[in-house]
């Protein structure tokens, strides 16, 4: 299959942060590249400078989920060129990397100096992240998105993912706007906005104070927030959110997604994209009709 | 294998999937307990140190209790070889719904495994014997590094109470044995008996394994008398092959991912071994 | 204890739309009113209009929680004050009446007739709506909401509770905005936007298209909604989302709430909020030092 | 207790809370598995055709297969006099993961339960007999119907096959009998048998409970002969007592939340037995 003009073999990629092939390979070896999850991998997302992340706890585990506070702890541009990317290049599938600026500044030369390394078949662009210049959050905004896609948009031929945030009150005009400054694919959703206290007292568990949410109490929310991009883009999505199984790809894929990304799943079991893959497949035979019947159709105004 | 600086780890590298292993026993040994399980072949040998992620087959999470969701981390006491396969023994403490559900494990039922995992302990320092310090649960992966060790090295192990000291029976040689109450060995802490043991010889590499304070004050002994350690610790891990970076643990290079630079560090690299998050 | 003036036995609320206490009482009969699980008794949302609500399936189970797509079936503003009203009034707690409009004329109506009617302790407004004037979500917007509490604050000195919609970018804004018109206390978190398909495909599970998610799933979320908006206003918060114990009300009031509403673990057990609090109440022994430390904080910039 | 109108209903009220009962027995009844368990004094004593709200006291949901979350509606199938309380059976088809996890509960567990619930069957019309009409799983609620009723009632039932009729046993009566594949009985439908019976002796009243499509054709010809009927619907519920709004079933009045106001409602409120979201 295609995805912006680049050849996968099936619909199946990783979500960004959720796993680092180079520390798997370490733990499972070469049979990691012979039996490798995913149809494409993406890179946890990178910044300008390094980044240790944030202190410890990182961790607490939900009902049917998790909350993460990590905090992008990456080498920053340089390092990440050097020293991740010759490794990264030598796994089977296309590599997607992802990146993060905390102004547009940082982000065009981000989206130059990868995009300019072949490779790099695609870049993704993480926007859940404050604008220094404006104290928005990036992807939350559809103006600021906009500006952001416009403004890296002439600095690389490489296809261009806008991974929106959930944490938005109309994540499809976000899309839209993504869209319209030139974005090739839209990738959804990241984390939800969660917190836990400490059971002993005294404030938040996390390290960070507040974090993410993943996993399958997620993925209603995902599906929905999915669902209304695609309606709204012509753009392929890639839909994410909790995925665990074949039939929850497939939900995903029927709600108008042209891929599907495995995050947290990969924690329970490092070979879960592959076997997700796999009953997507054997799923494939009992062809579902799709549920969106026309993309560009808006929501109808609806009270829950 | 060798690590980024070429130096040869103790790791067994792990199938990259999840697997299930079939529950052959689960025992309580006083407040502990035991579960042996088949990892049915080809099963990776693990080394002592390294650990496994664990779940069960089914029953895993939900229902009124809600969790757990994630896997569970465990180091494997000890690993034996089977018919059909490598018989795995755990040693846990059931202190949440994780360890509870695994605690109730029944002979009919499927472990689900990753592993083995991590870097498992190093050989000694040049010319010093190997010191084995335990506290709690954390005697576990001392076992199999009795096991494999070629001389008999002395272990000392410190306890709550007599209820908790059962797992000392495990061990092939003789123990030196603390518990906070006195009901078992000599009351007080493990601390007390490697400081003799050290006074008597500092010739010894310490291995050890148990609860945050225990391993600072380890961590700490061992700095003090410049007698080389390494410390198997804890922190909450989703993933265990470092796709999260979740685990982390602060040392002097700034933060590990303890599933696949650890769990065992040398004690030299932390500033200490009680720091937010260890332990879990 | 003292929400907003009213005296409370305790303070564990439901959570509008998810128990109705005629209902109730068909199926329970009076003891249900000598052991009431709640300290207050919030109403079902009502409308100016009556309302048939939306098609079935209404209902899908996710992990740990679950989908409504209920529509806010009710009998109109003059059914609820002839039928309704005086059956609620023989409970033996408060009484809170939920009242959404579509324009503010509709909603200045209902809370000026509420609000009139002695049998009503305080007036909750719901504004997870669409706005037929903007076309925006009210309460999503932080002016939407301040024209909205602003044009119903003079028209009855019951104390006011707004309810906030999670599906918003920034909460503690809205939340701010409410405050800043007049609001008396806030209650959050209402349902996540979500959505499931039919597992024999071609299309939306739900009758209404989309739907909201609740239940434990949604419980880190709402923690953080809760702190974020308690730390950003002076007036009491009702917390809600997922609650399913005394441990987690207990988390959600060392976050910052005044009171919890107990929702969707009323389904699983009508007595969920009277355990509940008998469980607060053993926990209170054992004190907890509150988790945020001050009030009128602002967040500090994070990066998950 | 009586309805809004006036007219007494079938209703025995429940404790307003959930409680737990001692299963005392799962048996597998062809296809199907038929619980006991028992409901500790002071138990209230259920109508028949009313129901209940289950899950289990642990183990109900989560773990690989995730759900169930929410409480199953069950009809009781027959309540009897035990040392200690009511003994109360439910009978059930495994179709999903809460039906999966009840039908798998053991002798010792406790199973959690709301209700009785629901409003029951009415009596017969005036000068008509009761005629008992169920398709598949739907013989639950005849059970304690038939054992009810002072005269002895015909009970036509239809099954898919003959693994799935064994319930047809359980009455003490005569059973008309048609299965879809002709295992058992006679190959066909049991709305022939109805038709038969009501070309016989028109004075009936038709109590029926069985998937739509059954209940819908059942609906259709009482409708065409003029005979009344009382439908025992299905309809998806989270909860079992007014408090979700999410088990509407449409009426000639508009919807009607099935728990409070059914699931036995009278044919003739009914433009279908066939609505989205019918027998879930
Ligand atoms: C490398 C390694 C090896 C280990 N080896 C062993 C061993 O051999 N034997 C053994 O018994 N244990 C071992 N452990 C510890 C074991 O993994 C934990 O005891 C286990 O994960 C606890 O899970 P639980 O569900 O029972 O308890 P949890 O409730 O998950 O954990 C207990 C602690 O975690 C924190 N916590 C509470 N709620 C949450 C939440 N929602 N999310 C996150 N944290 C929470 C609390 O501080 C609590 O005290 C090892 C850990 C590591 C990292
Ligand atoms: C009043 C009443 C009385 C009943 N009496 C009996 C009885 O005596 N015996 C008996 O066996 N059954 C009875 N039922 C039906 C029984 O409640 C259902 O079979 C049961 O709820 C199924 O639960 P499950 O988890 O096994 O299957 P589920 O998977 O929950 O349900 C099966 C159906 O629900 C739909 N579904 C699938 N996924 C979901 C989801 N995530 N959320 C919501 N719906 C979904 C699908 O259409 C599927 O076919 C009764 C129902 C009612 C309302
Ligand atoms: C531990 C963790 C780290 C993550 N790191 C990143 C990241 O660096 N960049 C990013 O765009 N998304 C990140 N995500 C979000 C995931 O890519 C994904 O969008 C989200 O987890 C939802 O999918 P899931 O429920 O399948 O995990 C992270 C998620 C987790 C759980
Ligand atoms: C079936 C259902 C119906 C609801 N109806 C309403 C409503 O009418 N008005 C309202 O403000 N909130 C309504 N809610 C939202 C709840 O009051 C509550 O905010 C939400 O469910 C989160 O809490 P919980 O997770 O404890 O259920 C409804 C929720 C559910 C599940
Ligand atoms: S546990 Fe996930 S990186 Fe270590
Ligand atoms: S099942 Fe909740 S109202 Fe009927």
């Amino acid at each position: 299959m295609d995805l912006c003009g680049v050849e996968l073999g099936g619909p199946v990629l990783n979500g960004s942060g959720t796993f680092d092939a180079i520390a798997a390979r370490r733990a499972f070896g070469d049979p990691l590249l012979e039996r490798f999850p995913f149809h494409a991998f993406v890179s946890k997302t990178i910044t300008l400078e390094p980044r240790q992340g944030n202190p410890p706890p990182r961790l607490w585990e939900t009902p049917a989920g998790m909350i993460n506070s990590i905090g992008l702890p990456n080498r920053g541009l340089e390092g990440f060129l050097a020293h991740d990317l010759p490794e990264l290049a030598e796994l089977p599938v296309p590599l997607v990397v992802s990146v993060m600026g905390f102004s547009r500044d940082e982000l065009a030369t981000l989206v130059e100096r990868v995009g300019a390394r072949e490779e790099v078949a695609m870049i993704e662009l993480n926007v859940s992240c404050p604008n220094v210049e404006s104290g928005l959050i990036m992807g939350a905004d559809p103006a600021e998105t906009a500006l952001a896609v416009d403004r890296v948009r002439p600095l690389t031929d490489r296809p261009l993912i806008v991974k929106l945030t959930p944490n938005a009150t109309d994540p499809a005009a976000v899309g839209r706007a993504a869209e319209g400054a030139g974005a090739d694919a839209l990738s959804l959703i990241n984390t939800l906005k969660g917190m836990a206290l400490d059971p002993r007292g005294g404030g938040p568990w996390l390290g960070g104070g507040a974090g993410g949410v993943s996993g399958p109490a997620i993925r209603a929310i995902a599906l929905e927030q999915v669902s209304s991009v695609a309606r709204n883009v012509s753009i392929p999505v890639i839909g994410m959110g909790g995925i665990a199984s074949g039939h929850d790809a497939a939900d995903f894929l029927a709600a108008g997604a042209r891929c599907v990304a495995v995050g947290t799943e990969s924690f329970r079991d490092p070979a879960a994209g592959r076997r997700i893959g796999a009953e997507l497949n054997s799923l494939a035979g009992a062809a579902r009709p799709p549920a969106q019947p026309s993309r560009r159709d808006r929501d109808p105004i609806r009270v829950r | 294998m060798s690590n980024a600086a070429g130096v040869a780890e103790p790791r067994t590298l792990a199938p990259p999937e999840r697997r299930t292993a079939a529950v052959s026993g689960v025992a309580a040994l006083g407040a502990y307990a035991l579960i042996r399980a088949l990892d049915r072949d080809p099963a990776p040998a693990p080394r002592p140190g390294q650990f496994y992620m664990l779940s069960t087959a089914s029953g895993w999470g939900g229902g009124h209790g809600e969790r757990p969701y994630l896997p569970r981390a465990f180091s494997h006491a000890r690993s034996e070889n089977a018919p059909g396969g490598l018989e795995l023994s755990f040693l846990l403490e059931d202190v949440g719904p994780g360890t509870a559900r695994l605690a109730a494990l029944g002979e009919a039922e499927e472990l689900a495994l990753v592993g083995p995992l991590g870097i498992g302990w190093r050989p000694a320092a040049p010319d010093t014997r190997p010191l084995l310090v335990g506290g709690g649960i954390g005697t576990a992966p001392l076992l199999c590094l009795e096991d494999e060790l070629a001389t008999t090295a002395p272990v000392l192990l410190g306890f709550r109470s007599a209820a908790h000291a059962d797992a000392a029976g495990l061990f092939a040689g003789e123990v030196g044995l603390t518990t906070d109450d006195g009901s078992a060995g000599r009351p007080g802490l493990v601390t007390d008996l490697l400081r003799e043991e050290l006074d008597r010889d500092p010739a010894a590499t310490v291995f050890a394994c148990g609860p945050p304070p225990m391993l600072e004050a380890v961590r700490a002994l061992c700095a003090e008398r410049g007698v080389p350690a390494q410390l198997a610790l804890e922190s909450g891990m989703a993933c265990g092959f470092g796709a999260c970076y979740g685990c982390v643990v602060p040392t002097r290079d700034g933060y590990l991912r303890l599933c696949v630079d650890g769990p065992v560090l040398d004690a030299a690299r932390l500033d200490t071994a009680l720091f937010p998050g260890a332990g879990h």
